[in-house]
C-alpha cells in the first residue's frame, strides 16, 4: 500500500512490470521489493527445504526470502534479490522454487515431513538399496533443491573488469562513509566511494530524524555535491565492495545495466572491480537481526528497520495493522513513524521489562511472541504477556533483534570478530585487514551522531597516513540516542522457530546438532547447513550461535563465529570472469602466413597459443590423410614449404655467450664454428629433457637459439633465471626475436633449386653445408638462411623480417608447387619427422631423460650443465625405464593409436604387465604402413621383437615389430647430401 | 546407534530426542597403542581401519581443532581413479572400490555419486595423453571411454562447441568417477571409529613429538603429555611443522588452492567436468550449488585463502568452456592448504625415526584417497611393512629418481 | 625486380573509433633493442647523445623529436625511430625488434578509462604516469609495453603475432566505455 | 597481492610467475653428494612464517626477485634483486 507523501520515489514517472505474470505498476525509485509490497504482493517465493510460503523479509542485499528469477532465454537471470533490483519499466520477474505457481506448490508437501527432514537426515538414510543413490534417491533431492534455474543458454550480455586505483577507499556512503569520503578528500586524498545501494545515503534516505534540522537525505545530497565536484573524488554507486585481498586489494561489483529497460546490447551489465587502495574505511552500517520465535517465519514478517525503510524512503506501508516484537529502542522508531504515516500500530512486543511507550501506540513490555497464524500471510500473531496470552490481529509483524556491524570484510583475511556485550554484537577486530579500519555502525557506534564522527575520524586517519594533512571537519547536529539493546535471541516455546530463512533452519535443528556432537560451531553450521544459504548467514549466524552456545553451556565468545570469506554478496561468474568468454580465455597468436593459409582453405589448429594450418587440401580431396600424403611426398619427392615461424628464437649476445649455452645445453656450444648451427639437448635442473632444438652461431660473440613452440616461454624464464641466479656477473645478453623473423622450411630435393631461383644470389654449398648457417637477400630483403633439416631431406630454413613474411609465404608456395611440391602442414610436418624418428613434446613429455631418448651421448663429461647432477638418480636411467622405439605393425593395414600400451605378446593385459606406451603414430608413404614412436621398457635391447599393441579405447589389439625410431635414411645421407 | 530410513521416521515421531552422539568426547589417557595426529579425512580413516583391519583399539586421534576441519572439509569433493603411472593407478583404483562401499562400511550416508567424470582435450595430442590415461584405467579393472566431439555434445551440450579459444575435441569418460559429501566422509569415519574405541580429541595440539635412542615414545600436547609406542603423522597443510617436531625435512612447500560455490540452481550440471586448457573442473552438489575451482595460487601459503588472478581465471576458464553459467552468482570461496611434492604424488612411508609414520603431500588430490590412505596407512603402522598398492609413496623416492610425476613437471612444488 | 610486399602489423584493423577514444596503428620505423654489457651504461648514454637521445632509466623514455629510447626491461631499452648509432657496437647487445611488435596509439579523452579495463598498473598523471613515462606490464593476458605520449595518449606495444587480438580487446574496452556515456 | 619489484615498483601478483624457495639459488657444485642434491631440488624448510621467495617479473622487467614475505598473514616484507643478491657476496 502506497502512503501519499512520503518516500523518494519519483511519482511522475510510472513504471509498468510483471510479477508471476500478473501486470503491476510502480515508480521510479523503487526496488522490486518496494513495488511489490506496494501492490499488496505477500507471497513472493518458496523456501528451500520445506517449500513454505514467504515474503519480503529485508530492505537489502541480506534478503533471504525475495529472490526472484528476471527476465527470459539467454535473459535470465535466477536468484535476483528484489530488494536490491530497481524498478524498471518492462521488468518482468518470477517466483522461484515452486511448481506449479507460488501459490500452490506441490512439493510444499516437504513441510508435512518436517519432522523426519531435520538436520542431516540424509546421512542416515537413502543408503539402501545402494543402487538407488545415484537413480531414484538423488536425482529427487536435486530437483527438489536448488532455487532458480539457469537458462542452459550460452550468454550473450557483455560484461566487464576494471581496475581503480586511490589513497583511501570507503566502502558504504551512509553517515559514516560520506564523512570519511569528506574528511579525506577535503584533506587532498584520492578518494573512491562506494556503495552497493543505487543511491548513495545509507541509512540517511530511510530515516525521519533531521540532521541540522533538514531531512536527512537533503544532508546527503549536499555532500555528494560537493564529493562530486572534486577532482579527487570517484563516487561508485551501485557498486558492492566484496572482497577484500592481500595489499590492499579488493574486489568490488558494479551493476552498470542491471538497472535499464532498454541498455544498449553494448554496455556491460556488471562491471568488475579490482581496487587497489593505500587505505580504506569500512562504513558499511549494521544489519538488523531477527528474532527466533515459533512459526516466524510468514509473509509479513519482516525486520522492523525495512519496514521503515519502505515506509519512508518508498512511501510504502507493508501492512494495515502493524504489530513490532523487539529487545530494543530502535524498534521503537518503526513504530513512531508508522503511526505518524497514519498506519495501525497493533502493538509493540518489547522483551524488556523495562520498555517504555513512546507514542501513540499499545507497548507490551516483558512480553514475548509466542506463536502465528497465517499459511500465505500474517494474519494474528499469540503473545506472552506478563499479564497471559493474547491474540493480535495483524498482517505486518516488524522484528528487531538488535544490530550486527557489517564487519564481513574485516574477516576475509582470516580474521576474527571480538564479541561486545554492551551491544550484544560482534565487532571488528582492529587491524584484521591491514590498513582496513571500520567506522561507524560497522565498528559498532550505532547512533548517526557517532557514524558521523567516526567516519570523519577514519577518513581524516587514512588521509593523514597517505601523506595529506588532516582537515577539521563541521559535522552537523544528527540523532544520538543510545541503542538500549538486551541480548535476545529465541522465544523457547513449542513450535518451530526459523533461523536461517532460506535454508530452512530452526532452532530445533541447531540444538540436535549439539545434541549428536556436532558442538562445533562449525560442525553445527556444516551439519545443519545454517550460514550456507544465498544470504551467508547474515540474518541468523549471530543468533544460530547464540543457541548453539546455550545449548553446550558455553557463551557466545567461547562458541565463535564462522568465517566470513569472499563475497560480501554473491558475484555472477560472467562478471568475475569477463572478457573470456569466445576467444578471450588466451591471446591468439597468428604467423605472418596465417591469412595466406587460410586462402587456400588449410584448418587452422592451435598450437601453443598459435594457429597453424594443419594441411592445405586442393580440390577433390578429403579429410586430412589424403593431402597429408601428398605433402609428406612433395617433401619426400621435390620441394615443401612450412611456416615455422613460430618456434620460439632467442638472440643471444656477449662475450660470455658461448659458454653460457654451455651451461645452459647438455652439449658445447662454445667451440661450434661461425655459421654453424647444432642441435642442442637442454635439461631441467631435475634432470628431465626440457626442450630441444637448433642453436646458430652468427657471429664470435653471437648465436641464435631456437626452441620448440610450446616451450618458448619456458626456455626464455630459464635462461634468464641461469643467467641472474648462477652467473650475473657473466657478459651475455638475450632477447626473444620469435616474433622478428618469419621463418619458412624449404624441405626436400628440390629446395636448393627453389632457392637459387628465389635468393639474390644463388645458394652456395660451400657457405651452406648440412647445419650451416649465414646472410642472404631475398629480392633485396636482408634474410638468413640455415642448412637445417626436421624432415630428413636436404633441406633450409629461409628467414625474413615479418612485415614480408606473408608476401615471402606466397612466393615459396608458388614456387614449391612449380617444382612439383606443395606448402605443407602439421600432419605432413608430423609425419615426416615421425619417419625421421624426430622427437616433440609428445615425447619429451617432463617425465623423459636423455637416457630414455638415446640422447645420453649429448651429455657431456667434460663440463657441468643444468640438470647433469641431478640426472645421475639410479632411476633416471637403466633397463627398467622406458626407451624410444619405433614400431611397426605386423600386418601393413593395421592403423596404430597414440595412447595405445604395449605388452609382451603371451602376457596378460594388465597394469602391472604393461611394458610402455605409445606416443606418436602417422601413415607413413616411406614405411607403406603407419608407424609409431613409443617407450618400451629397456626398448633399445629389444629390437627385432614382437610386442602386443593394446588400444582398449580404440579397439585395437594387434602386433608391431619394435624397430629403430629412425624409418627413413637412417644413415642421414639425404639430409647431408 | 544404527543409522536407517526407519530409525529417522521412529525418532521423528517423538520430537527427535533419540539421536545419541555421534562420537564420544574423551579426556586423552596417559598411553595409547598408537596415536594418530590430525583429526582429517586422512587420520580418521587410518584410526579407523587400524581398529577394524588390525584390531587395535587403544588409539588416539589428535586434532588441533574440530573433527574434519582441514581440506576434507574444503575441497570440490571429485572422486576419481583416473591415473596412468604405476604406482598411482593400483593405489586409487583400490580407493574408488573402497569409496563403493563406502556407506555400507559406515552406515553413515556420504553421499557417493558416480556420477560420471569427464575430462575434455582440446588438440590431438591433449587425445593421445588421454588415451594412454584411459588404457591405462582400462589395463587397472577399472573404466573409461573416449567420447569424440559429437560425444561430448551428447552428455554436455551446454559447453560452448562454436566459438571457444581451445575447441573440444573430445573428452574421456570415467563413469565410475564422481562426487561425495565431504564432510559426511570425515563424520562417517569418526563416528565408525569411536563405536570401535578410537579416542577422537579435538582441540588438542601436538607441540613435540617425543624421541628416544630413534624411537619414538610418545606426543606433547596443549592437552598434556601422551605415550605412545607409534605415531602417524597425517596433518595436511601442516606436515612441514608437525615432522618438523621430529627433526624431519620434507620434500613439501604448501600451498593455497582455491574452491568457489553458486548460489542455489536447479539441476544443470549432471557430471564432472574438467577443462585441462583452462584447469578448472566443476560439478553441481545435490543442493544445488555449482562446486568449482582450478589451480593453486602458486605461491606458498599457509593462510587458507587466496587472491583475485586465480579467481579470475577460475572464473574466465568457466566462462570460456560454459558461457550458459554466466548469470549463476558466485556465493563463497575458500582455500584449503595443499602439500605440494616435486613430482605430484603423496608419501605413506615410514621415517627415520622408529615408530614414527608418515603420510602427507596429497597435493590437491587428498580427498579420493582418504580410504585408501587409511586403509595403507593403518597397513604400515600395524605390520610395520607398506601395503602392496602404496609401495612406490617412498619418502626416498626423489633422492632415487623414482618419481610419479603425472603433470611431467618436474621438481617445481607448485606446478604439480 | 621482384619485391616482397611489407605488411604491417595491424593492416586493416585500425583506425577504430570509439566514442571519446581512437586507436590507430603507429609505424615508428626502426626498433632496437639496446642491451648493454657489464659496467657499459653510460658508455651507451653518450652514445646516444648522437641521436640527442640518453639511455632511459626504468620506467622512463627519452625522446628527440621522432626518435625515441624507451626502457623496456632488466638493462633493455629500444631505441625507436632512429638507426643505432655507430658508438654502440661492443657496448651493448643490439638486436633488431622492427618487425617483432605491433604499435597502437589510444588517443582520447577516455583513453585512460579504456586502458584501466586491461591494464593492471595506475596509469593516472597525477599519480606518476606523465607524459614520457613507461611501464612492462599486461595488456589483458598479451605483454605490453605502454607509454603515455602525451596528456590524452598512450602508445602501446604488444607482440606483433597478438596485434588482432590486442585490437579486438582494445574494441571491447573501448565500446564498453563509450557505451557508458 | 602485491609485489615491490625493485625495478618497476608495486605490482599486481598477475605479473609474476613464481617458482618456489631461494634454496633453487644455491646451486651444488659439480660432482656434489647426491643429497646435496636432493636437498637443492626437493626438500623444504617450508615455515608458516616469514619466507624467501623467488618471483619472476614475467609481464614486466623480466627480473627475478627474491621476496621475503610471510606465508600465514601474506605480508610482504621486501624484495631484492636475484642478479644484485649475488653481486653483493
Amino acid at each position: 500500500m502506497r502512503i501519499e507523501g512520503r518516500g523518494l520515489i519519483d511519482r511522475s514517472r510510472r513504471l509498468g512490470f510483471r510479477f508471476d505474470g500478473r501486470e503491476l505498476e510502480g515508480f521510479a525509485g523503487d526496488t522490486l521489493a518496494s513495488a511489490l509490497l506496494a501492490n499488496g504482493v505477500r507471497l513472493v517465493g518458496r523456501s528451500f527445504k520445506y517449500h513454505r510460503p514467504r515474503g519480503v523479509f529485508t530492505a537489502g542485499s541480506e534478503e533471504p526470502n525475495a529472490l526472484v528469477t528476471l527476465g527470459r532465454g539467454a535473459k535470465q537471470v535466477p536468484n535476483v534479490r528484489a530488494t536490491v533490483q530497481e524498478l524498471f519499466s518492462g521488468l518482468d520477474a518470477r517466483s522461484q522454487n515452486r511448481w506449479p505457481s507460488v501459490g500452490f506448490d506441490l512439493l510444499s508437501v516437504n513441510d508435512l515431513f518436517a519432522p523426519f527432514l531435520g538436520a542431516g537426515f540424509y546421512y542416515k538414510t537413502f543408503m539402501w538399496p545402494r543402487a538407488f543413490w545415484e537413480r531414484i534417491y538423488e536425482p529427487a533431492i536435486r530437483r527438489a533443491a536448488g532455487l532458480g534455474a539457469l537458462s542452459g543458454e550460452t550468454n550473450d550480455d557483455a560484461y566487464e573488469k576494471a581496475f581503480a586505483f586511490c589513497d583511501v577507499l570507503v566502502i558504504g556512503a551512509g553517515p559514516a562513509g560520506l564523512a570519511a569520503a569528506l574528511a579525506a578528500a577535503r584533506a587532498g586524498a584520492d578518494v573512491i566511494l562506494a556503495d552497493e545501494d543505487s543511491r548513495m545515503g545509507g541509512r540517511l534516505l530511510a530515516e525521519t530524524e533531521e540532521i541540522d534540522g533538514k531531512p536527512g537525505h537533503l544532508w546527503v545530497d549536499g555532500v555528494l555535491a560537493e564529493l562530486a565536484a572534486m577532482k579527487n573524488v570517484r563516487l561508485m554507486a551501485r557498486t558492492a565492495v566484496v572482497g577484500a585481498y592481500d595489499g590492499g586489494t579488493y574486489g568490488a561489483v558494479e551493476r552498470t545495466g542491471l538497472h535499464l529497460a532498454d541498455a544498449p546490447a553494448a554496455l556491460p551489465r556488471e562491471c568488475f572491480w579490482r581496487i587497489v587502495a593505500k587505505r580504506a574505511v569500512l562504513a558499511a552500517g549494521a544489519l538488523e537481526r531477527p528474532i527466533a520465535f515459533p512459526m516466524n517465519d510468514r509473509p509479513g514478517v519482516m525486520l522492523a528497520g525495512a519496514v521503515r525503510a519502505y515506509l519512508n524512503r518508498w512511501g510504502v506501508a507493508p501492512g494495515k495493522a502493524v504489530t513490532l516484537f523487539c529487545n530494543n529502542d530502535d524498534a521503537h522508531r518503526t513504530a513512531r513513524d508508522l503511526v505518524a504515516a497514519g498506519i495501525e500500530v497493533a502493538g509493540v512486543i518489547d522483551v524488556r521489562a523495562d520498555a517504555r511507550p513512546g507514542g501513540d501506540f499499545p507497548v507490551y513490555p516483558g512480553a514475548r511472541i509466542v506463536g502465528t497464524t497465517g499459511r500465505k500471510a500474517l494474519k494474528a500473531i499469540e503473545i506472552q504477556t506478563v499479564n497471559g496470552r493474547k491474540t493480535i490481529a495483524t498482517d505486518c509483524l516488524a522484528v528487531s533483534g538488535g544490530f550486527n556491524p557489517t564487519l564481513h570484510l574485516t574477516c576475509h583475511m582470516g580474521g576474527r570478530p571480538e564479541w561486545r556485550d554492551e551491544i550484544a554484537a560482534f565487532v571488528p577486530k582492529p587491524g584484521a585487514v591491514p590498513g582496513l579500519d571500520a567506522a561507524g555502525a560497522a565498528a559498532g557506534r550505532f547512533t548517526t551522531a557517532q557514524a558521523m564522527a567516526d567516519g570523519a575520524r577514519a577518513g581524516a586517519e587514512a588521509a593523514e597516513a597517505t601523506g595529506h594533512a588532516p582537515v577539521a571537519l563541521d559535522l552537523p547536529a544528527a540523532e544520538d540516542a543510545p541503542l538500549r539493546v538486551q541480548a535476545y535471541w529465541e522465544v523457547r516455546e513449542p513450535g518451530r522457530a526459523w533461523l536461517d530463512l532460506a535454508n530452512d533452519v530452526t532452532t530445533k535443528d541447531v540444538r540436535l546438532a549439539a545434541q549428536e556432537a556436532y558442538t562445533s560451531v562449525e560442525h553445527m553450521k556444516r551439519y545443519t547447513t545454517q550460514g550456507m544459504a544465498p544470504d551467508q548467514g547474515k540474518n541468523s549466524n549471530v543468533g544460530a550461535l547464540a543457541i548453539l552456545a546455550d545449548a553446550t553451556g558455553r557463551g557466545i565468545p567461547q562458541t565463535g563465529t564462522t568465517t566470513f570469506r569472499p563475497p560480501y554478496t554473491p558475484v555472477s561468474i560472467a562478471a568475475l570472469g569477463a572478457g573470456a568468454q569466445g576467444m578471450g580465455f588466451a591471446p591468439r597468436r597468428l604467423t605472418t602466413s596465417h591469412g595466406a593459409s587460410v586462402a587456400r582453405g588449410a584448418p587452422m589448429i592451435e598450437a601453443g597459443l598459435w594457429y597453424r594450418p594443419s594441411y592445405f587440401p586442393l580440390p577433390g580431396e578429403e579429410g586430412w590423410e589424403e593431402p597429408c600424403r601428398r605433402e609428406v611426398l612433395a617433401v619426400r619427392e621435390a620441394v615443401g614449404v612450412c611456416d615455422v615461424s613460430t618456434l620460439g628464437k632467442i638472440d643471444i649476445q656477449g662475450p660470455d655467450a658461448g659458454r653460457f649455452l654451455d651451461l645452459v645445453y647438455t652439449n658445447t656450444f662454445s667451440t661450434l664454428p661461425v655459421g654453424r648451427v647444432r642441435y642442442g639437448l637442454m635439461l631441467r635442473e631435475d634432470g628431465m629433457v626440457l626442450d630441444d632444438g637448433t642453436t646458430a652461431r652468427l657471429g664470435e660473440h653471437h648465436y641464435l637459439m631456437t626452441t620448440t613452440t610450446a616451450a618458448a616461454g619456458q626456455v626464455m624464464r630459464h635462461l634468464d633465471f641461469v643467467h641472474q641466479a648462477h652467473c650475473p656477473d657473466w657478459d651475455v645478453r638475450f632477447i626473444s626475436v620469435t616474433e622478428q623473423w618469419a621463418q619458412f622450411a624449404i624441405a626436400g630435393p628440390r629446395s636448393r633449386a627453389l632457392l637459387d631461383s628465389l635468393l639474390d644470389a644463388p645458394v652456395d654449398p660451400a657457405a651452406f653445408p648440412f647445419m650451416g648457417c649465414g646472410a642472404v637477400a631475398v629480392m633485396g630483403v636482408p634474410g638468413r638462411l640455415f642448412r637445417i633439416s626436421f624432415s630428413g631431406e636436404h633441406a633450409y630454413e629461409l628467414a625474413v623480417p615479418s612485415r614480408h613474411g606473408e608476401a615471402l609465404f606466397r612466393d615459396l608456395a608458388a614456387r614449391a608447387e612449380a617444382l612439383g611440391g606443395a606448402p605443407y602442414g602439421m600432419e605432413a610436418l608430423n609425419v615426416l619427422r615421425i619417419e625421421k624418428g624426430f622427437i616433440t613434446h609428445a615425447e619429451i613429455h617432463g617425465r623423459v631423460t636423455a637416457f630414455d631418448i638415446g640422447l645420453q651421448g649429448m651429455m657431456s663429461t667434460k663440463k657441468d650443465f643444468i640438470g647433469k647432477g641431478a640426472s645421475q638418480r639410479p632411476g633416471l636411467s637403466g633397463e627398467a625405464r622406458e626407451q624410444l622405439v619405433g614400431l611397426k605393425p605386423v600386418q601393413g593395414d593395421k592403423r596404430l593409436s597414440a595412447g595405445a600400451h604395449l605388452f609382451t605378446p603371451g602376457e596378460e593385459v594388465s597394469a602391472a604387465t604393461s611394458q610402455g606406451y605409445v606416443t606418436s603414430v602417422g601413415p607413413s608413404p616411406v614405411a607403406g604402413c603407419w608407424i609409431g614412436l613409443g617407450f618400451l621398457r629397456n626398448g633399445r635391447a629389444r629390437l627385432g621383437e614382437m610386442v602386443r599393441f593394446v588400444d582398449h579405447l580404440r579397439g585395437q589389439d594387434f602386433l608391431c615389430e619394435v624397430v629403430g625410431p629412425v624409418f627413413h635414411d637412417p644413415e642421414g645421407g639425404r639430409a647431408r647430401g | 546407534m544404527r543409522y536407517s530410513g526407519l530409525r529417522v521416521i521412529g525418532e521423528g515421531l517423538f520430537g527427535n530426542k533419540g539421536w545419541r552422539p555421534a562420537w564420544r568426547d574423551p579426556e586423552p589417557k596417559a598411553e595409547y597403542d598408537a596415536v594418530i595426529i590430525g583429526g582429517g579425512g586422512h587420520g580418521l580413516s587410518t584410526a579407523y581401519y587400524l581398529a577394524k583391519n588390525h584390531g587395535l583399539s587403544n588409539i588416539a586421534v589428535l586434532e588441533k581443532g574440530y573433527l574434519g576441519g582441514g581440506n576434507v572439509g574444503r575441497n570440490t569433493t571429485i572422486v576419481r581413479a583416473n591415473y596412468f603411472l604405476p604406482g598411482n593407478q593400483e593405489f586409487y583404483s583400490h580407493s574408488l572400490k573402497l569409496w563403493e562401499g563406502l556407506e555400507a562400511e559406515l552406515n553413515y550416508n556420504v553421499m557417493h555419486s558416480q556420477r560420471g567424470l569427464i575430462n575434455l582435450f582440446h588438440s590431438d595430442g591433449q587425445r593421445d595423453a588421454f588415451a594412454r590415461r584411459g588404457n591405462a584405467m582400462i589395463n587397472q579393472g577399472d573404466d573409461a571411454i573416449l567420447l569424440d566431439r559429437e560425444g561430448v555434445r551428447k552428455h554436455l551440450p551446454y559447453l560452448d562447441f562454436d566459438n571457444i579459444r581451445f575447441p573440444i575435441y573430445g573428452g574421456l569418460l570415467h563413469p565410475r568417477g564422481g562426487t561425495a559429501r565431504h564432510d559426511a566422509v570425515a563424520w562417517g569415519y569418526a563416528r565408525g571409529a569411536d563405536r570401535r574405541g578410537v579416542d577422537l580429541i579435538q582441540n588438542c595440539e601436538v607441540t613435540g613429538i617425543d624421541i628416544q635412542n630413534g624411537r619414538v615414545t610418545g606426543v606433547q600436547t596443549t592437552r598434556g603429555a601422551i605415550r605412545a609406542k607409534k605415531v602417524g603423522i597425517l596433518v595436511a597443510g601442516r606436515s612441514g611443522q608437525v615432522a618438523a617436531m621430529a627433526g624431519m625435512r620434507l620434500p613439501i612447500e604448501s600451498h593455497v588452492l582455491q574452491a568457489f560455490v553458486t548460489e542455489g540452481l536447479k539441476p544443470v550440471i549432471d557430471h564432472v567436468i574438467s577443462f585441462g586448457m583452462g584447469h578448472f573442473y566443476i560439478s553441481q552438489s545435490d543442493k544445488g550449488g555449482l562446486v568449482f575451482g582450478g589451480d593453486i595460487d602458486f605461491y606458498a601459503s599457509y593462510a587458507a585463502r587466496g587472491n583475485l588472478p586465480m579467481v579470475e581465471h577460475v572464473m574466465e576458464a568457466g566462462m570460456t568452456l560454459m558461457p550458459m553459467i554466466g548469470k549463476a552468482k558466485v556465493l563463497r570461496s575458500w582455500g584449503g592448504i595443499m602439500d605440494m611434492t616435486p613430482d605430484g604424488s603423496p608419501i605413506i612411508d615410514k621415517t627415520p625415526v622408529e615408530g614414527l609414520f608418515i603420510d602427507c603431500g596429497w597435493n590437491y588430490g587428498g580427498f579420493k584417497a582418504v580410504p585408501a590412505s587409511g586403509w595403507c596407512m593403518a597397513h604400515l603402522m600395524a605390520t610395520g611393512e607398506s601395503h602392496e598398492v602404496a609401495r612406490r609413496f617412498r619418502l626416498d623416492r626423489f633422492a632415487t629418481g623414482h618419481l610419479l610425476d603425472e603433470e611431467g613437471t618436474g621438481s617445481q612444488h607448485n606446478l604439480h | 625486380m621482384a619485391s616482397l610486399i611489407e605488411k604491417t602489423p595491424a593492416a586493416g584493423l585500425t583506425p577504430l573509433s570509439r566514442g571519446d577514444a581512437v586507436l590507430t596503428e603507429v609505424l615508428p620505423g626502426p626498433i632496437t633493442a639496446i642491451m648493454p654489457y657489464g659496467g657499459k651504461d653510460r658508455a651507451v648514454a653518450s652514445a646516444l647523445k648522437a641521436l640527442g637521445l640518453g639511455l632511459p632509466g626504468p620506467n622512463r623514455s627519452v625522446t628527440k623529436g621522432a626518435a625515441a629510447c624507451v626502457w623496456t626491461g632488466r638493462g633493455q631499452a629500444f631505441l625507436i625511430g632512429a638507426e643505432p648509432p655507430d658508438g654502440l657496437a661492443g657496448i651493448a647487445a643490439l638486436t633488431d625488434q622492427s618487425d617483432a611488435w605491433v604499435v597502437l596509439r589510444l588517443a582520447g579523452p577516455a583513453a585512460e578509462a579504456v586502458l584501466a579495463r586491461l591494464v593492471p598498473i595506475d596509469l593516472r598523471a597525477a599519480t606518476g604516469f606523465r607524459t614520457g613515462a613507461v611501464a612492462r606490464t599486461l595488456l589483458g593476458h598479451m605483454p605490453l609495453v605502454i607509454r603515455r605520449t602525451a596528456a590524452a595518449e598512450f602508445e602501446l606495444m604488444t607482440f606483433r603475432s597478438m596485434a588482432a587480438h590486442a585490437v579486438h580487446e582494445l574494441d571491447v574496452a573501448m565500446t564498453a566505455v563509450a557505451a557508458r556515456g | 597481492m602485491r609485489i615491490p619489484c625493485p625495478i618497476c615498483g608495486a605490482r599486481d601478483r598477475r605479473e609474476f610467475y613464481y617458482y618456489g624457495a631461494e634454496d633453487y639459488l644455491d646451486r651444488p657444485g659439480e660432482g656434489a653428494d647426491p643429497s646435496a642434491w636432493d636437498d637443492y631440488l626437493h626438500n623444504r624448510a617450508n615455515p608458516a612464517g616469514v619466507t624467501r621467495d623467488l618471483w619472476y617479473h614475467d609481464a614486466g622487467c623480466a627480473a627475478w626477485l627474491v621476496v621475503e614475505r610471510d606465508t600465514v598473514t601474506h605480508e610482504v616484507l621486501g624484495a631484492e634483486l636475484v642478479a644484485g643478491r649475488r653481486a653483493k657476496r
